[in-house]
């Protein structure tokens, strides 16, 4: 193991307990902005450290089988497995994004899911089941705008590794992909409300309709690990939407900044909107969505 | 305004049905009406049909054990006329059994489930009788009637925390001593 | 020693044992196994090596055969499915009506298939190509389905038209160059619309054979009547063969150039034909996909999925680059394993529990174990997520199609394999998750030929997702005997990483990273160990504060995305099937009305006679 | 099988309150639903025969925990109806007043729950808030935040306390100013709008059959309150009017709430400035020894969810021989929803569940 | 089906593991509340959940279900077809968890003493942590139950999971003399998960 390899190994442990901690500190901003909003006080900043350490120090954990143990580790080796692939930055933050292009990281993004769709399947709950099944119609409505948005960047840098994209989206803010092919963006966007299952889009675990959906039977250490990958997940979604769409970041601390930016803007759609009907959802991203998004590709070809 | 349209369809009602028992005015827009059991139904239909008896409000029962009777209470409502109408109707308390006007109504059902579970009134023309409504698992008779006490049967069942030393029931202190208070 | 003669000899043993021996069931059963096995030992021996033994055969200068690396490719594909469907069929088709002739028929497409893949020339191509489709649609027929004649028969009609527009093709070519052999076609003597005309001949009737999307009406009926043993060589193998013959005719005989002749466009480098074809590929495989997601029955949901594969590979052979070709193999291979697996799977469960659809399964995962490994690494496969082979699939092809500049084709494909996870995830929760019916709990483990059947194609997949690069050695032995200089930009394989100059991708790094990070969170995973895991019961789950029973119905499984139906409902019902059925309609309705003529008494006729005398005599006086 | 069993039971956070709505569903719609009831029991009408009139007003406000102000004036009403006690003019008033802050607090907790169910989280937070600004009128009027023990038989317990007239004008305009952003957020909100129009819909010509009442009734386009048809306490002195809107789904009734919410912020106006001098109760005989003749009385309100009806027996002793309540929520939540929800999808079951504003202790008293 | 063992009392409940003063610090400060509106005091939950009075400043959220629940509040009187599911949703929840008792309806039947269908005392059945009075208490009453509550965590004397489990039998007993269909097949007898 060269010294170079190994400083590679570190700098990746470090950007994934990073990411677990910005994750779970995003979600405390948002919970306080949402209470903000709704004109009360909102939890103190620490809660998601504390529901995670409450998670773990529970006694009994309950399983209705091997799937339902082995779906949160697989879960979470999914989630590490696309942090791994994404660049956070120049030299080392590049992590091992060296080794699987942007139809890599599209499609080891499903590995995690697969893997909670399995245990909630194991648990054998009906509320579990319609929720996985909510959840992947509402992937298989956003992927499509989500896909053009990709192929049409690919098709514009003539290359799918995601170092390129960000390079030649150096110099200032006019020309990051997002303002310099509008169409492209304005798709990315619209598929991004779909991928953070916040408000108009969260019927996959909407409490009201069913009651939390997919972690209907996941309590105590199960939750814990979902809710961390859940926190990484979105810093990964949100660092590879930042590195295509706005310019990547020299150093870790403006990536952090403009991921937190970019958070904010599902977070306020969700505040003002009530939930789609499932149908709806589905037909949302295949109707506007994807005609930009073909509008956006047919520039990009020609 | 209201007066009038009452006692013109108390003569109505009295030339079309001839055995009522007794028909008065309670209060200015209400109707109270006495009949036989054997023809509530026909009544029923002739005021849904005929006097735009639309609404059905409830179905309800009072229990008088010393006649030893039921008393089942229809309270119809005509939002042209806005006229309620009260049709009683006493039944034996021994098997007490009535025709089911499910047909006309269909919230009438729930009336006559809750009924035939409070009551043990049995309505013919139901197929949802016996049905287990509010109660769970109940082995005790139909809790409504009089008969049942209900604090006889609290005590029987449920065991009450045991630090009520005293056992003194402040009720009855308090109605013995209540007018002097008002004095003082 | 010729090394033809004696794989057809092995082969023809095989054939004569299945009908002499078909008493014993054993005999016959181990001696099917050897002469396969023998075989495909044989051509693997030789796969490469081109010295020192004879492999050309030819008889009276019209059947020529040749043993090359070129057949041999698919060779090892229906030998490897034959054997395992075989095997796995021992316990399937044990006690069965159809037993015995399942297995001579079996034989006899098998035998077809060789045939028509180590044929050089078109005459014993069509030979072989009418054996294997008679002997498939007789094996249709030893199913115990009850509808199985409706379905085979259809298969049938429409398997001869296919024929029929090759015989076509064949006696175009034939009337212009006076010989059957594929090497002796020159395209100068053809004028273009001539050659058009042959290309659409030639594609219809390959594209029947693999079921692309609007001759695919055929597919569903016979892939879930026929026994479902058999329907894991039918998807796995045989589906091929239209892909094996497009490739054949089109870059084997006719050639690129005289395709290019046919009309070129600059911007996509490719001939208009070929757009048509990756155009049908990737319509196939969206809608195929999409009709796997809406359908109730297992079988008919992975015929459809098979319809939606088979798709990938024709926009592979559209595209004519080597890239495009490598992609084609490739997913020849993975759809082989993961469909055989997947078939001998459903068929297991079927022999198990005799229910085909998916709502009244469920919970088998404690019965099953070894089937539900399998099944998920299938799907896994077919949804093509990284650490499997799948993967490479979809990598390649999708590199080959950006290659080509054709990014809406992509954009869909992309979409096609999402939906493909969908009807995937589907398949294993209905099947194996989710609460067990009360008449499911004594239902036995597959039957162990079953589960052979089942885990070798599952090896071969996670083998494959970890050194993609020893099957692309393979293909590219394949692509270097076709003497066309293919659009050159293949993919540089340096061990397992593959580069071109769009993306690259790291098999065995990404793979082992992801097995090191399992180890890691199991480990994360145990680290507090204070509290206790307790296993329980089916119906401890949260129903809302309410008490349930194992009678009351918990699985949520029919019309499992029913909110993809309803919200594409207006878009649905312009299928092709209900097209074609409302083409029968009139055509039965016209018939109705011609039979009128035949009322059965003597005056009608006598007069139609007299008037129709009558009209060709004023004909022929005037 | 090919139906799912989904029990939207006791324990379900879409359910308002403590009942079950077994459902059996395929794929996404819903084929057969039936409603469980009796989570809440407490026989409170056989408590009632147990008590003398007085003894059980107590007991009275504790059925419909929503708007318990309904239930004390009816049976403060029907007490003056049996025994024919005289209520002086200051103590309508004051009943009418107590009646519609109820109305609107209802509303506010409507409109909280809709929305909620909907996924519509700020809005929830805003209007219970607000509607606690109300708790405190009647925590200063009645003593009490949600049950105020206040209108008993004969009048009303207390007068208005000094410069309440003020701080209740005062919140009628912060209720109104905050009636524009309800509206911006939820009822001109698109995603409402879709998922609201044409699901829960009830068929006008079915309506009255069904035993429809309330706002859900002229939900439909059919006009029918209780306090035109029949006026009680003083609405025949007060100036209002009752919308209906076309359409029978959970948006029109959404409308007819709204347009009450306003009708009332304005009734109270009218009272506030009209609202006369003088006694404010009647004192009733020593309680323990009333006897009332023997008589039947039906008396009805409109409450916030409809026709509100107590039917009371007395046989002269001072005990009542049988207390009857029918809220609408008996027939809306039973009847009336296994009639709408076949057919509709299941995401829908907790929308229209609240567009009917069932509150489920009221179905099994 | 493999027979459950039911979780017997060994040596981790009490022993003291390095990190105990934080878990005790995180369960104090995170309790997430199980969405059950048993009796006539769920209408005070709503105020205390939204912005008025807002119990997420004291680390405190709902849960949809009993499986992510540490907290169980029975709001007033309890009817024994309820006290059939609250049981079943008690059992389900994850140790360690909590029950409030709200009103003087859960302490000696308050107003409901001589009903047939309302129990008497709620610490016959599942074991009860903090009683808050009052007959349906204020948002403020009901904040400061829970801040006892938390007290009671922070120093270890929240042990009502413990006494349910060591003295199950006698849970149980009580149990059946109410329900009489407990001994059906949909109720197993066993700490049904």
């Amino acid at each position: 193991m060269s010294t170079d390899s190994m400083y590679r190994l570190l700098v990746t442990i470090a950007v994934i307990l990073g990411s677990i901690i910005y994750g779970f500190f995003i979600n405390s901003l948002a919970r306080r902005i949402t209470a903000r909003v709704q004109n009360r006080m909102g939890p103190p900043l620490k809660q998601p450290f504390i529901d995670v350490i409450k998670l773990y120090s529970k006694r009994t954990f309950v399983t209705h089988g091997i799937m339902q143990t082995l779906g949160p580790i697989l879960m979470l080796t999914g989630i590490i497995s696309t942090l791994i692939l994404i660049p956070y930055g120049k030299g080392y933050l590049t992590l091992y994004s060296s080794n699987g292009d942007l139809i890599t990281i599209l499609y080891i993004m499903t590995f995690g899911q697969l893997a909670m769709a399995l245990a909630v399947g194991q648990a054998g709950n009906p509320y579990g089941t319609i929720g996985v099944a909510r959840g992947l119609t509402r992937m298989f409505g956003y992927e499509l705008p989500l896909i053009l948005a990709l192929i049409s960047l690919i098709a514009l840098n003539h290359s799918a590794d995601v170092n390129v994209i960000i390079a030649n989206q150096h110099g200032g803010i006019a020309n990051w992909n997002a303002f310099r092919h509008p169409f492209v963006g304005i798709t990315a966007l619209l598929a991004m409300l779909g991928m953070m299952s916040y408000q108009p889009f969260d019927n996959a675990s909407a409490p009201a309709e069913v009651a939390s959906g997919p972690i209907t039977e996941f309590g105590g250490k199960f939750m814990a690990i979902m809710m961390t990958t859940n926190a990484m997940f979105v810093v990964a979604k949100l660092a590879l939407l930042v590195d295509l769409f706005f310019g990547g970041a020299s150093n870790i601390f403006i990536l952090a900044l403009k991921i937190f930016l970019l958070y904010l803007y599902p977070l306020f759609v969700g505040l003002v909107f009530p939930r789609f009907a499932m149908e709806d959802t589905f037909l949302f991203f295949w109707k506007w969505p994807t005609l930009i998004g073909f509008i956006g590709l047919a520039i990009a070809i020609f | 305004m209201g007066f009038s349209k009452l006692t013109e369809t108390k003569v109505l009602l009295k030339q079309y049905f001839k055995d009522i028992i007794s028909i008065e005015e309670g209060g200015e827009q209400r109707l109270i009406i006495d009949l036989q059991s054997k023809d509530i139904t026909s009544m029923i239909n002739h005021l849904k049909d005929f006097m735009d008896f639309k609404h059905l409000s409830m179905i309800s029962c009072v229990d008088w054990p010393e006649e030893n009777k039921f008393e089942i209470v229809y309270i119809l409502t005509s939002y042209s006329k806005n006229i309620v109408l009260m049709l009683k109707t006493k039944i034996d308390r021994k098997n007490p059994k009535l025709q089911s006007i499910m047909s006309l109504w269909p919230q009438a059902v729930t009336y006559e489930i809750e009924l035939n579970e409070m009551f043990g009134v049995f309505f013919e023309g139901n197929d949802r009788m016996g049905e287990e409504f509010i109660l769970e698992d109940w082995d005790d008779i139909p809790p409504m009637r009089r008969d049942f006490d209900s604090l006889e049967y609290a005590n029987k069942n449920f065991k009450f925390r045991d630090e009520r030393k005293d056992k003194k029931i402040i009720r009855e202190f308090i109605s013995e001593h209540y007018d002097e208070w008002r004095k003082k | 020693m010729n090394v033809l003669r004696t794989i057809a000899l092995i082969l023809s043993l095989g054939f004569l044992s299945s009908i002499l021996f078909y008493k014993i069931r054993e005999l016959r059963n181990l001696s099917i196994i050897a002469s396969l096995s023998v075989a495909l030992g044989f051509v693997i021996k030789f796969f490469g090596i081109y010295t020192g033994i004879k492999r050309a055969f030819s008889y009276k200068d019209l059947f020529y055969f040749k043993f090359d690396a070129f057949s041999n490719f698919f060779v090892v594909l229906i030998l490897g499915v034959g054997l395992l469907a075989i095997l796995a069929s021992w316990n399937y088709m044990k006690e069965k009506k159809g037993e015995t002739f399942f297995y001579v028929f079996f034989m006899l497409t098998i035998l077809g298939m060789v045939g028509l893949v180590y044929s050089r020339d078109m005459l014993s191509f069509f030979i072989g190509w009418e054996v294997m489709t008679m002997g498939s649609f007789l094996v249709i027929l030893q199913s115990n389905e009850k509808d199985r004649f409706k379905f085979a028969l259809r298969y049938f009609i429409i398997s001869l038209i296919g024929a029929y527009s090759l015989l076509w093709s064949m006696f175009i070519i034939y009337n212009k160059v006076h010989s059957f052999k594929f090497s002796a076609f020159n395209s100068s003597v053809f004028t273009k619309g001539e050659l058009t005309t042959l290309l659409i001949t030639i594609s219809i009737g390959f594209l029947i054979k693999a079921a692309i999307m609007p001759f695919h009406t055929w597919a569903s009926g016979a892939y879930s009547r026929s026994p479902l043993t058999f329907t894991a060589f039918f998807s796995g193998a045989m589906s091929k063969m239209g892909i094996y013959g497009l490739f054949i005719f089109l870059y084997g005989s006719i050639g690129l150039s005289a395709i290019y002749k046919t009309g070129y466009n600059e911007f996509f480098q490719t001939s208009y034909f070929q757009y048509t074809l990756v155009w049908l590929g990737v319509i196939t495989a969206f809608l195929g996909t999409l009709r796997a997601i809406l359908s109730e029955d297992i079988r008919v949901m992975l015929a459809y999925s098979s319809v939606g594969q088979l798709g990938y590979m024709l926009i592979g052979i559209g595209l004519g680059s080597t890239l495009g070709l490598t992609a084609t193999l490739f997913h020849v291979v993975t759809h082989g394993l993961f469909k055989t697996s997947l078939f001998i799977v459903v068929a297991a469960i079927i022999h198990r529990t005799g229910k085909t659809k998916f709502h009244e399964l469920g919970g088998l995962i404690n019965n099953m174990p070894i089937a539900f490994i399998a099944t998920l690494i299938s799907i896994i496969t077919l949804a093509g997520i990284p650490p499997l082979g799948g993967f490479a699939t979809k990598w390649l092809l999708y590199e080959a199609m950006i290659e080509k500049r054709m990014f809406f084709a992509t954009a869909i494909t992309m979409l096609a394999s999402i939906g493909a996870f969908l009807y995937a995830y589907r398949l294993i929760q209905n099947l194996f998750l989710g609460q067990r019916k009360l008449e499911h709990d004594d239902v036995k483990p597959a039957p162990l030929t079953m589960q052979i059947a089942m885990l070798i194609p599952a090896l071969g997949m996670v083998f494959l997702g970890f050194f993609p690069n020893l099957l692309i050695k393979y293909t590219n032995l394949f692509i270097e005997l076709i003497n066309i200089d293919f659009f050159k930009l293949g993919v540089k394989v340096t061990d397992t990483a593959f580069t071109n100059s769009y993306g690259y991708w790291n098999a065995f790094y990404l793979g082992s990273a992801v097995v090191i990070i399992f180890i890691v969170s199991t480990i994360y995973y145990n680290l507090q160990r204070r509290a206790k895991i307790y296993k329980i019961g089916q119906l401890d789950i949260y129903t809302a504060g309410e008490y349930v029973t194992r009678e009351t119905p918990l699985n949520y499984s029919f019309n499992f995305y029913g909110f993809i139906f309803d919200s594409l409902k207006p878009a649905i019902k312009y299928s092709v099937t209900n097209f074609i059925t409302r083409i029968s309609k009139e055509f039965i309705a016209l018939s109705d009305f011609v039979r009128r003529i035949y009322t059965g008494n003597g005056q009608h006729y006598a007069i139609f006679t007299m008037i129709f005398t009558i009209i060709t005599l004023i004909y022929f006086l005037s | 099988m090919k139906t799912t069993k989904l029990y939207l039971g006791p324990q379900h956070p879409g359910i308002t309150g403590n009942m079950m709505i077994e459902l059996d569903v395929e794929g996404n719609k819903i084929l057969k639903s039936k409603t469980h009831v009796g989570y809440l029991h407490r026989g409170f009408e056989k408590l009632m025969e147990r008590r003398t009139y007085i003894q059980s007003f107590p007991i009275v406000c504790r059925i419909c925990v929503p708007e318990p102000d309904v239930n004390e004036n009816n049976y403060a009403r029907a007490v003056e109806k049996l025994s024919g006690l005289e209520v002086p003019e200051r103590a309508k008033w004051i009943r009418t007043m107590v009646l519609e802050m109820a109305r609107l607090q209802s509303y506010l907790l409507w409109m909280g729950g809709q929305s909620g169910s909907m996924g519509l989280y700020t809005m929830p937070q805003w209007t219970i808030g607000d509607r606690d600004y109300l708790l405190d009128r009647f925590e200063e009027l009645t003593g009490g935040r949600v049950y105020h023990l206040y209108v008993w038989p004969g009048g009303v317990r207390k007068d208005l306390p000094i410069g309440f007239k003020t701080r209740m004008l005062d919140l009628m305009d912060y209720l109104e100013s905050r009636m524009k952003d309800y509206t911006k957020l939820m009822f001109e909100n698109a995603i409402f709008k879709k998922r609201a129009i044409g699901t829960g819909v009830i068929p006008k010509d079915k309506a009255l059959e069904w035993g429809v009442v309330g706002p859900v009734l002229r939900g439909t386009g059919i006009k029918h309150d209780v306090r035109i048809d029949e006026p009680y306490e003083i609405y025949d002195k007060l100036e209002f009017e009752v919308p209906t809107y076309e359409g029978g789904d959970i948006y029109s009734r959404a409308l007819v709430r709204k347009f009450e919410f306003m009708q009332s912020i304005s009734i109270i106006r009218q009272i506030m400035d009209k609202i006369p001098e003088g006694p404010i109760y009647n004192r009733i005989p020593n309680p323990f020894k009333w006897k009332i003749p023997k008589g039947y009385t039906y008396v009805k309100l409109e409450s916030s969810r409809g026709e509100f009806g107590y039917f009371m027996a007395s046989d002269g002793s001072e005990k009542l021989r049988r207390v009857n309540v029918r809220g609408p929520a008996y027939v809306h939540g039973i009847s009336l929803l296994e009639k709408i929800l076949p057919g509709s999808r299941l995401g829908d079951v907790s929308t229209i569940l609240n567009s009917l504003g069932v509150c489920p202790p009221e179905m099994e008293r | 089906m493999d027979d459950l063992k039911r979780p017997t009392l060994d040596s981790d409940f009490t022993c003291d593991m390095a990190f105990n003063k934080i878990t005790k610090w995180a369960q104090k400060n995170s309790l997430w509340l199980l969405a059950y509106g048993t009796g006539c005091g769920a209408i005070e939950l709503s105020p205390t959940m939204t912005s008025r009075y807002d119990w997420s400043r004291l680390g405190i959220r709902g849960s949809a279900t009993p499986r992510q629940a540490d907290l169980l509040l029975i709001t007033g009187y309890l009817s024994t077809k309820t006290l059939k599911r609250v049981i079943r949703s008690y059992e389900q929840m994850q140790d360690p968890k909590y029950v409030i008792g709200f009103g003087s309806c859960t302490i000696n039947g308050g107003m409901y003493y001589d009903s047939y269908n309302t129990i008497k005392q709620l610490d016959l059945y599942i074991p009860v942590d903090v009683y808050i009075n009052g007959c349906m208490p204020r948002p403020e009453a009901v904040l400061s139950g829970l801040a006892y509550l938390k007290d009671k965590i922070g120093d270890k004397k929240a042990d009502g999971w413990i006494k349910y489990k060591q003295n199950f039998e006698w849970y149980r007993e009580n149990q059946k003399k109410i329900l009489k269909s407990f001994n059906g097949d949909n109720m197993p007898d066993k700490y049904n998960w």
